[in-house]
């Protein structure tokens, strides 16, 4: 049980991390509430079942392709549609939620509204103390600690990564250091929509594919960006961890309430704000500007 | 001179904030610029550095109506007001912000390792960084701190480092004694001599006027938007309209 | 004779009010149409969707006096909707309570939801608000999935009585709550309480320290706009006769928020003219129903790329300018105001210092 | 004057919709309800499809004398995320294409919608998708306005219920007798859903008094992703047998994981991704040996059924489910018509009560609420069991004298055997 709740809980987590963590850069570096974040995990994991399921590719060639040409396709969308009007916030979103619509439909087109499932690399199952965890589980978890450690890496340690951080927590400050925020702001959609492909690539074998896929992650990446505090990356990190134990938790420990858990961690996240309504690690919103 | 500014006008919507104003800062010199609130200091360093630029085309066809900017700015013989922001401190003129504005969840080493930005030789920022260092031993003591929650005169001295790191040929000071206790007042003007004293020419906005004035080779009075006196401290503190009115003292 | 004295009132009125600008004008017309539109053309598919547009438009104008007026944005606005249908159509079906009163307690239900939501929410800005908000109505749908006795869960409440008699009766109803409501909305907007909400929005610090109360006003304007809400939900639940959790869903809140910014917010009649366009494009695109949706999202992207105001607010501003001085609105080709005549020739950098 | 006007041209627009509907028309229009994009739709279609082909191909339908074509119109209700949507498509169908019956609905809170709007016109309108027992239960209460409704397809929510008892019972059977295991542990499995409800009701009384043991309840969301964590702790308990409740996208990660992580409890019970084509790959073959409640089986119910199933199969690369049923339910509709030699509704309602058809489903009666009978000699639905890579019948099985043709015996796990066998 409690290995369970630790491998189910890490996985989660770990997904929602890597989605949480790319809204969160892009919303700080360009201020863009991207709705259509998680849209692009869900392109991402058709793009998988297309190489991999209908068209027999290799499975590592498959998740090459289907991550970078979504990172194309997100940088173009950043090119086309939300950088000509980026000034106009709120219109910005609207756009990103025209974006996703436009995904979802294409995609409902294209594969209608089955409900896909795409094989895992590994088959079988390890017993640990008597619980039986799949090797595509484990195999995921290691593929997502070892992604966000690279991307830990980056934003900490490389040139690069100060200027994407200093970028989203204060843009005329890092503009006046000699970063050129638009180039910056391209390379962080770029980077952010790879991480969501790199999750929709890894979940559609756990999970099912279908166009509606992207809702209820988008929710919970929604729900953790405020808990963790706007374009906070050590708060995305933490708060994707707290919200994707939670989900397990109810799950595991409320046999009846199971249904409960996107209530339970919107919950979660509320009675956070009320306390902090920065969130854990935002910064107080008299300070920014 | 380095930095010349020539009829320089700004206006946010209606509201006229610069009118044709005219300054200039040569080598080796640290030029003062003070004057009430609301005379249009800050803005006057914002429209040098490209920031007033950088907002006019984030609020373009907003409903908080446009920004004009009109006149000329010189730097190095180069004409730099048409320039976007990270051009200007690409060629040297580098501004620290009002209110000081470290990057909050970074820690001090971090926060100069992206002052340091636009170098690329891992050899130079090592130089520089000792420079700093040598300058500030106190970010030395901290540099694993994260930044917000230095304290504010050690976040000024971060400010003035991390703008230092790239080496500018000009740094642009905005009110950097703004929430200090006197003592630390002090030793922040202290250092921006010794900055002035290292060979880099600054450009100081501060109401502080009493010590600034003495210490700066030349200063300005700027009053709604434009400059109504210039002189080293002697002249200015001679005018007892002056120094009623508009310095305060 | 009083008759003429009445008829020569309603046209000074017409020709001083109305016809003076354009988009007044338009307006006007676009009321006078949908009053008379029955008596021409009884097709109850028209009519159908012009109701439906009608209480959307309600819902959308509502979503405008909050998150456009105040800035408090609100992606949960679905949630007034909602509670506001289940409460009409439970009321409805357990006390057989006629849709005359089912429908405003159902409005003062989403008052209340308002106020519950709208409590918690102050101390948060910003983004934080707008996701807080969304999370409102997911909780809520997680409640209603539990008590299935009461809610009917997935299925929804049904059986309810419809909100008339006939289609044309229920078109007038609609359409007249939509006109009277957005008039409403709109002069709550121009009003002092308007002007205090647009100040909120633009600085809320500042209008805090002149003394405002600035929490009791954007409480008003929560409840304000959960009551016009929850009326169109109500109105909603008796003429689709369900109330069923399609009514809660994130893509309702969304839908608010794409017909409102699309039409151009801070404007009551940009959301209602968003709906009014959008509405009848997704029933007209059912003529290639594959690509419908896909072909609206490609619509609002490209309109929204060329206008990033809203569509009414880009052709307002090439049809009318804003007085310098008294801040009235007149036809962009006019020279001088027409009620303080200041001039409106082109304003320069030097025009600035003249209006000061 | 403008009131004469008015009055005039009312009667025009009315005479006009009276005399559109009936006396112009070529050919019979069916609006086929369904959300087109989802699999659901393309069944409800295809269906149709089906059964028009081969009406049309023998000259059509007999009325008063003329054989007049049947000709499909798509009404796309975009039901699965839209109820307003639903409602307006249909009452587009009926006002612009002048539909004159219609057929399908699938979303319960959508499909009530459409009913409303339905009667409203007096339109006929067979339901093949919707199981609610209120959709019938309205005729009854409201018959003058309801009476139009019929259900083809699926059976009242009440009797699946019931089957899926009778599936449980049989494995129950089964491993009794194969393993020795003489009471077997039962994990109830049901998604959270109002529909669900009953069963898992009627499954907390009726597993002991089969004989069985209820080794514990687990109700996750309707639209989980990801159910290891039930699985794991269906595991611990010891469950011989894990009775699902299943309609939703769940079921794939389910009986992938099942599969995978070997669970040792036989599956059975409602699998609705499990009656798919498709459910295969999406398991990548997990899914083997799952076992779920059906409308259809490819076995001989009556003598249409394994050309329907094979026909549907080729056209639309997938194994026909419930929403299919608007293949039998147009043909029952046609010889309503041909009996009845009219298309006036009204005279209809009274000849459709009278049905008894032998469809593809079984043999088709309408009870006094325009319900499916369901029962012996009557539709009963089916069982059916992946079995290496094909979806077999497994039930009915001597079961109240009743074998369909073609039917095969349930088969075990194997890693269920090897677990328990031992004991």
């Amino acid at each position: 049980m409690i290995e369970n709740i630790l491998i189910n809980g890490l996985i989660h987590g770990g997904v929602y991390a890597l989605l949480a963590i790319g809204f969160s850069l892009i919303f700080g570096v360009a201020r863009i509430v991207n709705i259509a974040h998680t849209a692009f995990y869900m392109i991402a994991a058709y793009f998988i079942y297309t190489f991999s399921t209908r068209m027999g590719l290799h499975p590592l060639l498959a998740i090459l392709l289907s991550v970078v040409i979504v990172t194309l396709i997100g940088m173009g969308v950043y090119q086309l549609s939300i950088k000509p009007i980026q000034e106009h916030e709120i219109t910005v979103l609207i756009i990103t939620i025209a974006v996703a619509m436009v995904f979802q439909e294409t995609v409902l087109l294209i594969y209608g509204g089955h409900f896909r499932g795409n094989p895992g690399l590994l088959t079988g199952f390890l017993e640990i103390f008597g619980v039986r965890v799949s090797y595509q589980h484990l195999l995921t978890l290691i593929v997502v600690l070892f992604v966000l450690l690279i991307t830990w890496w980056i934003l900490l340690r490389t040139r690069l990564g100060i200027a994407i951080r200093a970028t989203a927590q204060d843009r005329e400050v890092a503009n006046l250091m000699g970063m050129n925020v638009h180039r910056i702001a391209m390379i962080t959609m770029a980077i952010a929509v790879m991480m969501a492909a790199i999750g929709g690539v890894l979940i559609a074998p756990l999970s099912v594919v279908e166009p509606y896929m992207w809702l209820h992650p988008l929710v919970m990446v929604l729900a953790i960006v405020v808990l963790g505090g706007l374009g906070s990356i050590k708060g995305s990190l933490i708060g994707a961890f707290i919200l994707g134990f939670t989900e397990t938790l109810v799950v595991f420990l409320l046999p009846l309430g199971a249904f409960l858990k996107g209530a339970f961690s919107l919950m979660i996240m509320i009675v956070v704000l009320l306390l902090r309504p920065e969130g854990l690690f935002g910064v107080a919103f008299e300070e920014e500007r | 001179m380095l930095l010349e500014v020539h009829h320089l006008s700004v206006c946010y919507d209606t509201a006229m904030i610069l009118n044709d104003l005219s300054l200039s800062v040569g080598e080796q010199e640290l030029v003062s610029v003070a004057g009430p609130n609301g005379a249009g200091k800050t803005t006057m360093l914002r429209a040098i550095s490209g920031l007033v630029r950088w907002e006019k085309e984030i609020l373009r066809g907003s409903r908080y109506g446009d920004i004009t900017i009109e006149g000329r700015v010189h730097f190095s013989g180069e004409r730099i007001d048409q320039l976007p922001a990270h051009e200007i401190a690409e060629r040297g003129l580098l501004l620290c912000p009002e209110r000081r504005r470290p990057f909050r969840e970074m820690t001090v080493i971090e926060n100069l390792m992206a002052g340091a930005y636009l170098l690329k030789d891992k050899e130079a920022i090592k130089e520089h960084l000792l420079t700093v260092f040598r300058l500030f031993p106190v970010l030395k003591e901290r540099s694993r701190q994260v930044s917000g929650t230095l304290s504010g005169g050690e976040q000024q001295m971060l400010a003035i480092g991390r703008a230092l790191m790239s080496r500018p040929k000009l740094l642009c000071i905005d009110e950097p004694s703004t929430g200090l206790a006197p003592l630390l007042r002090k030793e922040v003007f202290q250092k921006i001599s010794e900055v002035r004293d290292s060979g880099i020419p600054v450009l100081l906005v501060e109401q502080e006027v009493s010590t600034v004035f003495k210490m700066a080779n030349r200063n300005y009075v700027l009053s709604s938007g434009k400059i109504i006196a210039e002189g080293t401290a002697q002249e200015l503190l001679q005018d007892e309209v002056l120094r009623k009115t508009y310095l305060g003292l | 004779m009083p008759v003429l004295f009445s008829f020569r009132k309603i046209r000074l009125f017409l020709s001083k009010e109305i016809f003076i600008l354009p988009s007044r004008i338009i307006a006007f017309f676009f009321c006078l149409g949908l009053l008379v539109l029955p008596l021409l053309i009884k097709d109850p598919y028209l009519l159908r969707i012009i109701i439906l547009s009608s209480i959307f438009a309600i819902f959308a104008a509502s979503w405008d006096l909050l998150s456009g007026y105040t800035g408090q944005m609100n992606f949960g606005h679905a949630l007034f909707f909602g509670v506001a249908a289940y409460t009409s159509a439970i009321l409805n079906l357990r006390l057989g309570l006629p849709p005359w009163i089912t429908i405003p307690i159902g409005a003062l239900a989403a008052v209340v939801a308002g106020l519950i939501i709208g409590i918690p929410c102050l101390r948060l800005r910003g983004p934080y608000l707008a996701l807080a908000t969304l999370a409102f109505p997911i909780i809520l749908m997680g409640i209603v999935f539990t008590i299935p006795g009461i809610t009917g869960g997935e299925l929804g409440v049904s059986g309810i009585k419809p909100l008339a008699r006939s289609r044309i009766l229920a078109y007038y109803v609609c359409v007249i709550l939509m006109m009277g409501l957005g008039l409403v909305m709109w002069k709550i907007g121009d009003s002092k309480t308007g002007i205090i909400f647009h100040a909120i929005r633009e600085d809320e610090v500042a209008v805090r320290a002149s003394g405002i109360n600035t929490t009791r006003y954007k409480l008003l304007a929560f409840s304000l706009s959960g009551f016009f809400a929850g009326i169109s939900g109500g109105l909603y639940t008796h003429f689709i006769r369900i109330a069923g959790p399609s009514t809660l869903e994130v893509s309702l809140s969304f839908q608010a928020i794409i017909w409102a910014i699309f039409g151009g917010v801070v404007t009551i009649y940009g959301p209602i003219t968003g709906v009014f366009l959008l509405y009848p494009l997704m029933e007209f695109l059912r003529i290639i129903p594959e690509i419908r949706t896909l072909l609206f999202a490609l619509i609002v992207i490209v309109i929204l790329l060329f206008m990033p105001e809203g569509l009414t607010t880009w052709i307002r501003d090439r049809m009318e300018e804003e007085c310098p001085r008294c801040k009235v609105r007149n036809v962009a080709w006019r020279k001088a105001c027409r009620v303080c005549f200041a001039d409106l020739g082109k304003r320069s950098s030097e025009g600035g210092e003249h209006g000061v | 004057m403008r009131g004469w006007g008015r009055i005039f041209g009312s009667v025009i627009v009315l005479l006009f919709i009276f005399f559109g509907s009936i006396s112009i028309a070529q050919d019979i229009k069916i609006g086929v309800a369904g959300p087109m994009a989802f699999i659901q739709g393309q069944h409800h279609w295809f269906g149709a499809e089906y059964a028009v082909e081969e009406i049309n191909a023998r000259g059509g339908v007999l009325v008063g004398g003329k054989r007049l074509p049947i000709k499909l119109i798509k009404i796309d209700t975009n039901e699965i995320l839209n109820v307003p949507d639903a409602a307006s498509a249909v009452e587009r169908a009926i006002t612009r294409d002048k539909v004159d019956f219609l057929v399908g609905g699938f979303r319960t809170e959508a499909v009530f919608a459409m009913q409303d709007v339905a009667m409203d016109y007096k339109k006929i309108f067979m339901g093949c998708g919707a199981a609610h027992p209120e959709l019938c239960a309205r005729v009854a209460k409201d018959y003058n306005k309801y009476k139009y409704w019929f259900r083809v397809t699926p059976i009242n929510s009440m009797f699946l219920a019931k089957v899926d008892f009778i599936l449980l019972g049989m494995v129950g059977k089964i491993m009794g007798m194969e393993l020795g295991i003489p009471k077997p542990k039962v994990a109830i499995f049901a998604e959270k859903a109002v529909w669900a409800d009953p069963i898992v009701a009627a499954a907390k009384e009726n597993i002991p008094k089969m004989g069985m043991e209820i080794a514990g309840e687990w109700r996750p969301s309707a639209t989980a992703t990801d159910v290891t964590a039930e699985l794991s702790a269906i595991n611990a308990s010891g469950a011989h047998i894990i009775f699902t409740t299943i309609s939703g996208p769940m079921g794939i990660p389910y009986a992938k994981k099942w599969g995978e992580l070997k669970i040792p409890a036989a599956s059975v019970g409602i699998n609705v991704e499990a009656q798919k084509k498709g459910f295969w790959e999406a398991t990548g073959g997990l899914g083997n040996y799952d076992t779920t409640m059906n409308t259809y089986a490819r076995v001989e119910i009556t003598s249409v059924t394994i050309p329907f199933y094979d026909k549907f199969t080729a056209k639309a690369g997938e194994f026909p489910t419930y929403n299919a049923g608007t293949n039998d339910a147009i043909r029952i509709l046609v010889n309503a018509i041909e009996k009845a030699g009219t298309l006036d509704a009204d005279k209809l309602v009274p000849e459709l009560e009278r049905t008894d058809f032998y469809g593809a489903a079984g043999r088709i009666v309408f009870t006094k609420d325009h319900d499916v009978t369901w029962g012996p000699n009557f539709v009963t639905a089916t069982g059916t069991q992946w079995q290496d890579g094909k979806l077999m019948c497994v039930w009915p099985v001597n079961w109240e004298g009743i074998t369909y043709k073609g039917a095969v015996k349930y088969k075990i796990p194997p890693w269920v055997v090897e677990k328990w066998k031992k004991k």
